[in-house]
């Protein structure tokens, strides 16, 4: 393994002191849970919104903390839903008279925390709600009843929450304005590598000089398929016609388009996807309106990358376009 | 509470605890065949926690020590084996609760409760490929052994450690309908499930080091 | 080679295709020179401020040009120096009554091609300046006649010029901007893994499970030393070491601190790689006023990170603090 | 000016044009040893349109089409290489103005030309490990071969290329002073110079080729 890394145990602590020294006067840590949060969190005034997954994702969640995105995230070790218990602490910490929002993937093992973790905060009397977005269209079986996962499409309900959450709107209001856009969004994904987790040191799996994964998840577990590499006009093409076809684009229809590379993947690559993406649907009549092209949602180190439209309506798109303030500096 | 009964679930807990920080590696790579890999190092930080802690643990009973385990687990493991194995030892630990010694009739109850706890859990029956695929079978074959009239815990601990193994090894032919390995559909058949196997191995470890055990 | 990539000659084409795509509004793409400029350039009453160099460093530069930052972005194929034509052209569509200023990494390549077409360009009376960059200070030996390498240290010129050009500064005070910047900016860089040129399908070096290449640029030419892997506390504390040293960090100083990903690279590694960066700056008796961690000048798919700081005055504090419009979109 | 004297050019261009095509890989694997690779690259390019273009080129005289190839040339190829070669064919192709036919010592003062075109370009010098360490060596033994009344192009052709050959293995010798492969310091010894490689096989495609030449 080749890695920015000490002792892999402390690899989640190391990486939250370095994003805490970073960001000195907007982001608190506490270390005993895992815990990043805005400086100026809770306010009374305020729905506190916390999203929480694995680490391993960045930058989701932690580097989506600040004014106009999320009030708090809680990871958990790389690809491990946090322990109950930090959410707790976590919800306590956060706890506002207008009450705490969850943003949760729709995983097995983060429901668990979540729902347990609400469970015992509502018994404590502090208001919860809990949100589960599910945009991963590679996994549409009914066979599989655990549902969809939710993967890079979580950043739209982010920030749209967060947008409104910033603006005031009630718990209701926001539950309201996350499932509609978590029902509008939907995501595929292709791996041209598996990662590796500091911990295991070895990539997940094992892929052929010129095999891919499609239809990936992001904590590196493999893909429905394995395939044969082919050109990017093909990956993406297939990309494109999975989300399309799932969300019913019709002409007329307007969207987000996302390229989200997973870890691994140089920008180039990124536009180069983008440019295909954006031709192949608006052969579909539908017309981009917002483009979102970079790393949202990653795999540690994984190459390949995930394609998420969203539809938009009035709302959604005013959300989207609200500013934000999050701990990704760029300039 | 006889000291001896407690000292003896004390040695348990150590030994299940040992053989999971041993095997940090060896249950990753079962995590990661379909899974993503990180149930080695989940368990594995949980359970180097109770060790660490099981001498401050408190010394009344077997039930309060296995509670003690229970919440060091549920505040040290994170992902689908956090809640799973922290409702299972809390379920174990209640239905310890006011037993004098952990007779091999109570051993089974305190597995169906873990049972009943992990079901409710994780929503997942029989047949879903998950640890309970091995644990159920088991736990079936140890209760027919204790009513058949079999009292040696030697011989009720290796059963039941076969009996675990078998089943683990089985799950192989199943399709996982829960946790991550479920995303790969199909391609889930032909592996065994990691949970499932861990068991096998924890109950083999302890099965070899029963003879070691305090004296009663 | 696993890429998203169709004919590797349509590469950096394709992939500003797609740039142009997401960014319809803000950016205009000229297809015969492989020119991306601000859809608002040239101005009369701003200097342009142009920066060329070899593709395959995004986001640098084609990714950088906006308001407060570069007017133009004029690349040439991957880690190859525009051509001159390109070049004038790209002067004469951007040239401004209050003058054009270009800066440039100091490479042979890139050097040859931009000195050429300044001349040209001075003949045809566009008042021209020109700011070469070189920061790397893994070359150092005076046996290497062609100077250092311009590095990630690019981005603190192109910031601060770009802010005091936006601020309406002449053509001189951008060059003693521009100067000032880059005499106060040191990099060095590590490569944990070779990186694959979509023309060349190969990884460019090969390197050992447990080889890393120290001093390593960024067109993946090998570095100074190839050493063997070890934890990231010791390969971040020897680039820090390189940099402090060059530049003669001492306590009470005030410093910009850059970790930058080269581009395979996960963020969690590059925020654990910043706090360790961090600490050892500070316990030297410096102070971090302004953190950057992610992609600024990458190689590629190349897994690696280069170390920059700066050591900051008052001016470019503020240059560096002056909002920029980028075509990086994270929110 | 002989038209027969405009054919060989027009010959020579285009067998120099497949030849950096043709060797697009392997020119970028000399370059990658300690440079970045995209040699290869960056001459196909260029190239592949000097063959397309050559048809349209000029016909008037060998100058005038030397010419025409350096725009081209210097208008398509990035990285170094484009400013160096195409200051090398421009100043070719003006030592060139009005010659009637190419002979051996108007060749002779051409390769002088580009020479010293590609030093004030490059600010490089004999022994920096550029491709000026085999044109260099090579030209002065075509000098002499010329000087020693040497005349038959075929001959003086076969001991250019052999020259470039061998200067070009000589430099695997030099440690890099100019262009990218200078960063790896001492660790650029023991390859050979990429731009010097390539004239080598260049120039042998050519003398391998020159039989074929239109009739003069
Ligand atoms: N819904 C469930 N109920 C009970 N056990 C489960 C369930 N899902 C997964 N498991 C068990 O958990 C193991 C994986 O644990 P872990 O790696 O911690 O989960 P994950 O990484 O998916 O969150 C599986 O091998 C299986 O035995
Ligand atoms: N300063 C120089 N002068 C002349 N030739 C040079 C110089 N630097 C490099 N070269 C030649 O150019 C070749 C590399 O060309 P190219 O790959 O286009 O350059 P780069 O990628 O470094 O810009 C080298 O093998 C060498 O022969
Ligand atoms: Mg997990
Ligand atoms: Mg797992
Ligand atoms: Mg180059
Ligand atoms: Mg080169």
């Amino acid at each position: 393994m080749k890695k920015f890394v000490n002792d892999p145990k402390d690899f989640v602590a190391e990486m939250l002191q370095g994003l805490a020294l970073a960001n000195p006067d907007t982001l608190v840590y506490v270390p005993e849970c895992n815990l990043i949060h805005r400086a100026d969190a809770p306010r009374a005034d305020r729905v506190s919104v916390i999203q929480g997954s694995g680490s391993g994702h960045e930058p989701a969640h932690v580097l989506t903390v600040g004014p106009g995105m999320l009030t708090a995230a809680c990871p958990g070790d790389v690809f491990a839903a946090p322990p109950v218990d930090y959410v707790i602490e976590t919800i306590r910490r956060l706890a506002s008279p207008r009450g705490v929002l969850l943003l949760v993937n729709n995983y097995t093992g983060d429901r668990m925390a979540f729902e347990m973790a609400q469970e015992l905060a509502e018994a404590e009397g502090i208001e919860v709600r809990t949100l589960f977005v599910d945009d991963d269209v590679a996994v549409q079986d009914s066979l599989y009843t655990v549902g969809r996962r939710g993967v890079a499409g979580n950043f739209f309900v982010m920030k749209a929450v967060g947008a409104a959450a910033e603006a005031g709107a009630s718990l209701d209001e926001l539950v309201r304005i996350g499932e509609k856009v978590n029902a509008a969004t939907r995501t595929m994904g292709v791996a041209l590598t598996a990662c590796t987790p500091p911990a295991k040191g070895t990539p997940l799996f094992e892929l052929g000089d010129d095999e891919i994964e499609f239809g990936v998840g992001i904590h590196g577990e493999p893909g429905r398929e394995r395939r044969v590499i082919a050109s990017a006009d093909e990956l993406v093409g297939d990309l494109v016609a999975a989300v399309a076809t799932d969300l019913a684009v019709t002409a007329g229809d307007r969207f987000a388009l996302m390229i989200n590379g997973l870890g691994g993947t140089p920008i180039s690559e990124l536009y180069l996807a983008y440019g295909i993406a954006h031709r192949l649907l608006t052969n579909r009549g539908a017309a981009i309106a917002r483009s979102y092209v970079g790393e949202y949602c990653t795999s540690l180190d994984m190459a390949g990358l995930s394609v998420t439209i969203v539809r938009l309506d009035h709302e959604i798109t005013e959300l989207l376009a609200a500013p934000a303030e999050i701990a990704v500096r760029v300039f | 509470m006889s000291s001896a009964a407690v000292a003896t679930t004390r040695f348990t807990l150590a030994a299940i605890g040992a053989t999971v920080v041993e095997n940090e590696t060896y249950f990753g790579e079962l995590d990661a065949v379909v899974g993503d890999g990180d149930f080695g190092f989940s368990l594995a930080r949980g359970f180097e926690r109770v060790l660490e802690d099981l001498p401050g643990y408190p010394d009344e009973s077997s039930a309060a020590l296995l509670q003690a385990a229970a919440m060091t687990i549920s505040s040290r493991i994170g992902g689908t084996s956090g809640p799973i194995w922290g409702t299972a030892f809390l379920r174990a630990a209640t239905t310890a609760k006011g037993a004098d010694n952990l007779d091999p009739a109570r051993v089974v109850a305190m597995l169906r409760a873990a049972i009943a706890g992990i079901m409710t859990r994780g929503k997942a029956e029989v047949g879903d490929k998950t640890l309970l695929d091995a644990l159920v079978p088991a736990t079936d074959a140890l209760e027919v052994a204790v009513a058949a009239g079999e009292s040696d815990s030697q011989v009720l601990l290796d059963g039941f450690a076969a009996a675990l193994r078998q089943a683990a090894e089985k799950t192989s032919e199943l399709q996982a309908m829960r946790g991550r390995a479920s995303y790969s559909g199909v391609r889930s058949i032909g592996s065994p499930d990691a949970g499932a196997v861990a068991l096998a191995v924890i109950a083999e470890r302890l099965a070899e080091q029963w003879s070691a055990r305090p004296a009663e």
